[in-house]
């Protein structure tokens, strides 16, 4: 039951919602709903305004672009878990949508929703920033390209300006022998990751590894980048001991989240050992 | 009407009558309920686990649009107290009000209610109830509680201590002076929330002088008692239905406060009332289970032989005493701790404490789970000392088949029981044998894999009355049914059980089916209405229904029959000793073409005009089953698990089990009650724990961090059963609603524990979560280097 | 919970004794408070609409300065309540000069949360309250920091 | 108040509701299709499962205004004139329920899963209804049912159409 009022906008353009979200201080878009309405009935949440950017149709779209496939903000987690492009392409995205809570929330819940929220223990942002992608919002402003790096604050904050919204996320189509693969510790009751890690890497003609880009959500306030591991790995053969190697560095210097569940040591054990799983299958489908 | 033989629907898998509405969406649980100008309750509690309140202002609250009223403890003292039906020996009881007005004293805690023309409207006024709270110290933990110098929750009491309940039997000093080997183990028997799915729900309407109450219980009986002594109605008329209840398992086997509070709400405001509790109350105010510490020895011979078992047990019993809290550490606990074995020396002590937590009282097997878990986990430490396999300590101790009937050192008496088959069976189901090749495998895998087992024997068929009196339960353990044959030949079954998903439509059919000698489909079964049953029913938990309710069913049956021979056999000119009743047709044996329909002796019961001499018209029968004894199921569990030692996760690759018992009226339900117990202790051992911080706020309040079982946490199980028929009841049937939860806690965690002795773990205190497991191995690791 | 941190603040231990024993003032720090009513000099109520990203409730808190020495040390208590919830909070703020015109400020914060937010909000509560303390003192530092401040 | 049309069940129903109306709220107590539950306040339990356009979806955590040109499809729409859907015969014939409550939106997953997947392994009936949690069956026979109830579907001669295709 959500028991604070609220006012309901359902615009069907993205210019019409921007203007919208402008009506209120306290406005929200709402997408799926599936991060927002559960806080509005623990009164977690009590926007005077929703914009419902649920009609606006063309931002369900999953596509190939330029060199890019590019994701609606509205695409489904199971859309998008179920989509041959993505799969193919972007093997650690489909992965982790089909990894997000249970089927009924990833047949509502959306991606753009899910990196607006930047719940640090969401699934998808991990593979946003494996993959480099870009996340493009509108605004009162005009359109702007945010770099996942530069868009993923800390627990619950984003880079997005007042009365943006995300309109669609465009992950660059890895390049030559690439492969991918997401790995994840579910928390065992309510499904976020504990630990969930992406991670890209590209090999050469000759086995040695020419690119790895591992992004690693749950474990910390915010989804980081795993540098140290990454540059760990480049210019190997990706043998099990310089997996092993990087893997053990894929937390260097993050603090790490304690909870009920896992304390900041055990979260450490899980982003090594899930690191490393997922390089071990992003290689063998590299090397495919 | 079909036709068939005597005793053809016991032992069928008959589809359950439950499901045709079920599957439709058409059943009506209590929340389903809507009646015309109906308002709702939401309740204010108390965000503090301690605390004196100094004041309540509800002047806003009462102000906001919809609202019809708002009501405090000393608004509603007219509900008197909360009943508790258990007293043990030199108990210090707690005053238990709906409403509490001086002190909080868990978070949690009812203070006052919100009645407005919509739920929501309810809710939001509730949040503009100011309470001016002063927080007192707090105690979460039932051993601190019973320090010196620690915070008192009840001061009339001037102490935590609820009781001192010591069971014992032999020379226990003896048994440890001449012991070969001992083994000692600490043992936290965490708290667990209930989780049935359907939130607790109440609707009241008071009409023409007659209260009815809705309420999603186990008990409708009790409520309906307690309501009319509590409010001052004469019983006749205040009625209770427990409609669709979904799920109980101990939860709702209480006469809560919100009963008594939904109740004189409808009585004082003149109309309907309904309060839902939503899943954050469930965790809060909703009784939860298990809680306690126990420290066990036990003495034995180098050969395996058990000289003597010694037990000190802490229980944590929340704020307040609910209804059969006392009994659960006590009678349920204490004196089953022997379990499957002979043990000639016993000292128990069991000890309850009040602390600042949500009251707990029966969860699925109540008490059994503990014991069990206790001397289970005893056997494999005692086995792991000893060097012996655990399968060949248990069967060395296990009570022989002659020795039945036998008189624990508890002091109960098993009636029948045979451990040794099941045990056999359960191994062989297990390939118990062929399982060290299978560890080796895993551990090239990099996987720890361990088996491990529990025997069990339980208690149950909740009921002898006069037993259940001597040991301070408050109310008769019989069961009532009542059979009303309509002249047309329609039978219902009025049964004073009530359940909750346990299938006694289909059961209860059956049984009179077979008794009376017609089909189950010519049978409706009715309960859950105390305007309906008979004058007093007990209700359903402690797997009691079956071996209680249901020989009620079978003895108000029986009369039935014998009615209908008379009537037959005066009809037909033949003597009652040749007359048979089979398929719905009355005839002299030998003679069916000359057969009576059922129908028409049951016409001719009603139309009187051509009876036996002496004989009353109609054909209705009212019985009360009162048992000579408890029932005493068995069984063994093997449960085979993998163990990931890089993240402390745990796989259940397979379960076996196999149990006894006795006779079996539906195979399809008491599997299926194996199969659901099962989980629920597969939960107790790897996932659920309700977590407290010290200010006694409850961390694990939601779904979201009590992690119930899902389909993808549990394998499927493989189950066969013996049959040892009990000879307390006539058709040898003893429960099987709680063995499964009773077995399969202590079995899975001894897989762990077996899957980590090569790494030297020897115990791991539950849940065994991912980390803890993860910690330990690491541990381990650190020792040995 | 328990949260600390340390500022570097451009500015004399006087100013900012001043300001965070200014209720008025300290207050417009906090997270979207909505009203403050000063009752004296060391007990004032302030509303505010605390949270992070979309997670955001009211609360209605008493606040008392429970310790005060000018200008190095002081205690700050805070009752209050959100809708279904209780918090109490308790500060301490320890001032030292650093560099000449400079002032450390040393805090720490010790937040009990109680009832829905405990037992529900757990998991996005931490991070939340966290973000928050933070917050509060980033602003103060910025509020002494700017030169608009040193009027 | 907003205007909203839903279809649900096959019929069409025009409201006038409060933006705050959960779907949930609005099955249950404007509708009074009492079959689909709420069993938590979180988006756990799953008990409040409907599908809308087809697939499943917790009823809880959707706004009713966002189901507006929705078809949705509750436990009461699944017979089709008087005939049970094969997984409510499914569930019955296996014993897959208990106490009944989860059911509903049990069956309403199990259809979902089975619309798009013809022949699911255990391991994939066990992984879909993860979002289904019972406290009665232990999930041994509801597997059993939704497996059996895929090789009915399979062999039906017309596949079973519950609710409308997706169409967004």
């Amino acid at each position: 039951m959500i028991t604070h009022p609220f006012t309901y906008a359902a615009p069907t353009t993205i210019d019409e919602a921007v203007k919208a979200l402008g009506r209120s201080r306290d406005a929200k878009v709402l997408a799926g709903g599936h991060s927002l309405i559960p806080l509005m009935k623990l009164g977690l949440a009590e926007p005077e305004l929703l914009v419902d950017i649920g009609r606006i149709a063309s931002l369900r779209e999953i596509k190939s672009e330029d060199g890019a496939i590019v994701v609606g903000a509205l695409a489904t987690h199971r859309s998008i878990a179920d989509s041959s492009t993505i799969g193919k392409a972007l093997t650690a995205l489909a992965e982790a949508a089909a990894a997000v809570g249970d089927l009924q929330v990833r047949s509502r819940g959306t991606i753009g929703g899910s990196l607006a929220h930047a719940d640090p223990a969401a699934d998808e942002p991990a593979p946003t920033l494996a993959f480099d992608a870009t996340i493009r919002v509108i605004g009162p402003k005009g359109r702007r390209d945010i770099p996942a790096r530069e868009f993923f604050k800390e627990t619950f904050e984003t880079a997005l300006g007042p009365n943006e919204i995300v309109v669609e996320i465009r992950f660059p189509a890895p390049a030559g022998h690439a492969g991918s693969a997401y790995a994840k510790f579910p928390h065992p009751a309510s499904g976020f990751a504990i630990v969930g890690v992406a991670a890209l890497v590209a090999v050469k003609s000759d086995g040695t590894i020419d690119r790895a880009a591992i992004g690693v959500t749950g474990a910390a306030a915010g989804p980081f980048r795993a540098t140290a591991a990454e540059r760990a790995l480049v210019g190997t053969r990706g043998d099990a001991s310089a997996i092993g190697a990087a893997a053990a560095k894929a937390a260097e210097g993050v603090t790490m989240l304690a909870d009920l569940t896992a304390s900041s040591e055990f979260r450490k054990q899980l982003v090594m050992v899930h690191t490393r799983r997922a390089l071990e299958r992003a290689l063998e489908r590299a090397r495919g | 009407m079909t036709t068939a033989t005597p005793s053809t629907y016991i032992g069928a898998r008959t589809p359950r009558k439950e499901d045709p509405r079920l599957i439709r969406g058409s059943g009506v649980f209590t929340d389903d309920v809507t009646l015309p100008g109906m308002v709702y309750v939401s309740l204010v509690r108390s965000p503090h686990a301690h605390a004196r309140i100094r004041r309540i202002d509800a002047a806003a609250a009462r102000k906001e649009p919809g609202v019809v009223t708002v009501v405090t403890g000393k608004d509603a003292e007219a509900t008197g107290v909360l009943p508790v039906f258990i007293t043990v020996p030199g108990m210090n009881g707690s005053k238990h009000m709906p409403l509490a007005s001086d002190r909080a004293r868990y978070a949690g805690d009812a203070i006052a209610a919100v009645v407005a023309d919509t739920h929501k409207a309810a809710k939001r006024a509730a949040d503009m109830v100011t309470i001016d709270y002063e927080p007192l110290p707090v105690v979460v933990d039932a051993t601190k509680a019973l320090e010196p110098g620690a915070p008192i929750l009840h001061e009339e009491l001037g102490t935590n201590l609820v009781f001192t309940y010591p069971v014992k039997g032999g020379d226990i000093d003896k048994a440890f002076r001449d012991a070969e080997a001992t083994v000692k183990l600490h043992i936290v028997n965490q708290r667990l929330i209930p989780n049935a799915m359907e939130p607790r729900s109440v609707v009241a309407k008071f009409e023409a002088g007659e209260l009815t109450v809705w309420s999603s219980t186990q008990i409708p009986h009790f409520v309906q008692l307690i309501l009319s002594v509590n409010l001052g109605l004469s019983q006749n008329k205040v009625r209770v239905i427990a409609p669709e209840v979904g799920g109980g398992f101990g939860s709702k086997l209480q006469v809560y406060a919100e009963e008594l509070l939904i109740a004189h709400l409808a009585k004082t405001l003149g109309r309907p009332v309904k309060w839902t509790e939503d899943r954050r109350e469930a965790y809060l105010a909703t009784i939860h289970g298990r809680d306690l510490v126990e420290d066990v020895e036990v003495a034995a011979k180098r050969d395996g032989t058990i000289l003597g078992v010694r037990i000190r047990t802490v229980a944590n019993v929340g704020a307040y005493l609910q209804a059969f809290a006392p009994g659960i550490p006590t009678i349920l606990h204490a004196f089953i701790i022997p379990g499957a074995y002979r043990i000639p020396a016993f000292d128990c002590e069991v000890r309850g404490a009040y602390t600042n937590t949500t009251p707990v009282d029966a969860y699925r097997g109540a008490g059994r789970p503990e014991a069990t878990f206790a001397i289970e986990r005893a056997m494999d430490r005692l086995a792991d000392e000893i060097g012996m396999d655990p399968a060949e300590l248990r069967r060395k101790n296990f009570v022989p088949p002659d020795a039945f009937p036998f008189t624990t050192i508890s002091g109960i008496t098993y009636d029948s029981g045979d451990y040794g088959p099941a045990l056999d069976r359960a191994l062989a189901m297990a390939d118990y044998k062929g399982f060290e090749k299978r560890r080796a495998e895993a551990k090239a895998r990099g996987k720890h894999r361990g088996i491990g087992l529990s025997s069990y024997v339980e208690i149950c068929g909740l009921a002898p009355s006069k037993a259940n009196s001597a040991l301070g339960v408050g109310w008769g353990g019989y069961e009532s049914a009542r059979i009303r044959v309509h002249p047309t030949g329609a039978v219902q079954v009025f049964t004073g059980t009530s359940p909750h998903g346990q299938g006694h439509e289909t059961s209860w059919a059956q049984i009179a089916a077979d008794a009376i000698g017609v089909s189950p489909d010519d049978i409706e079964v009715r309960h859950g209405d105390t305007f309906e049953s008979p004058g007093m029913g007990v209700g359903t938990f402690g797997s009691r229904s079956l071996a209680v309710g249901g020989i009620a069913v079978h003895n108000a049956a029986q009369k039935i029959r014998e009615k209908v021979i008379q009537i037959g056999a005066h009809l037909l000119e033949a003597s009652p000793a040749d007359v048979v009743v089979e398929g719905g047709k009355v005839f002299v044996k030998g003679v069916p073409e000359k057969a009576k329909a059922f129908g028409e002796i049951s016409m001719a019961a009603y139309l009187a005009s051509n009876l036996p001499d002496g004989m009353e018209p109609g054909l209705e029968a009212t019985t009360y089953y009162d048992p000579p004894n408890f029932t005493f199921p068995f069984g063994t569990h093997v449960a085979e698990v993998e163990v990931d030692p890089e993240t402390g996760t745990i796989e259940i690759i397979r379960y076996s089990a196999c149990d006894d018992c006795g006779r079996q009226i539906n195979p399809m339900i008491v599997e299926g009650q194996l199969h659901g117990g099962i989980t629920q202790g597969i939960g107790q051992a790897l996932y659920e724990t309700a977590v407290y911080d010290a200010n006694g706020q409850l961390l694990s309040g939601s779904m979201m961090e009590y992690h119930v079982p899902t389909a993808a946490d549990v394998p499927p199980f493989a189950l066969d059963h013996t049959v040892t028929l009990t000879k307390t009841n006539p058709l040898g049937v003893k429960g099987i609603g709680e063995a499964g939860t009773i077995a399969s806690t202590p079995a899975v965690v001894n897989a762990v524990i077996d899957a980590l002795s090569p790494l030297g773990i020897k115990h791991i205190d539950m849940p065994l979560t991912a980390e803890k497991v993860w910690q330990a191995i690491r541990k381990a690791g650190e020792a040995r280097r | 919970m328990h949260f600390e941190g340390t500022a570097d603040i451009g500015a004399p231990r006087e100013r900012v004794w001043e300001f965070v024993t200014d209720a008025q003032r300290v207050s417009r720090c906090g997270p979207d408070v909505q009203r403050v009513d000063v009752i004296d000099a060391t007990h004032f109520k302030v509303v505010a609409r605390a949270g992070v990203g979309a997670i955001r409730t009211t609360f209605a808190l008493d606040v008392v300065f429970t310790e005060l020495r000018a200008p190095e040390h002081a205690a700050v208590r805070a009752r209050g309540h959100a809708p279904g919830s209780a918090l109490e909070m308790t500060n301490t703020l320890d001032l030292a000069d650093a560099a000449p015109g400079r002032t450390t400020l040393r805090w720490a914060s010790e937040v009990t949360v109680s009832g829905m937010i405990a037992s529900v909000g757990a998991r996005l509560m931490q991070g939340a309250a966290d973000k928050v303390t933070q917050q509060v003192f980033a602003c103060i530092k910025e509020q002494l920091d700017s030169p608009a401040a040193r009027t | 108040m907003a205007k909203i049309t839903v279809t649900v069940n096959g019929t069409e129903q025009v409201m006038d509701i409060e933006p705050s109306l959960l779907l949930v709220e609005l099955l249950r107590e404007k509708l009074r299709l009492t079959g689909t539950h709420v069993g938590c306040d979180t988006s756990q339990c799953g008990a409040c499962t409907v599908l809308i356009d087809g697939s499943a979806v917790k009823s809880c955590t959707v706004l009713a205004v966002q189901a507006d040109g929705a078809e949705i499809t509750t436990v009461e729409g699944l017979a089709k004139d008087g005939e049970l859907h094969p997984i409510q015969r499914a569930f019955s014939a296996e014993h897959a329920l208990q106490c009944g409550f989860c059911t509903p939106g049990l069956m309403i997953t199990a259809i979902d899963l089975l619309e798009r997947k013809g022949a699911p392994t255990d391991a994939d009936i066990r992984h879909a209804i993860k979002g289904n949690l019972c406290r009665c069956t232990g999930y041994h026979n509801i597997v059993s049912a939704i497996r059996s109830a895929a090789t009915e579907m399979r062999g039906a001669t017309t596949p079973m159409k519950v609710g409308a295709e997706v169409k967004r």
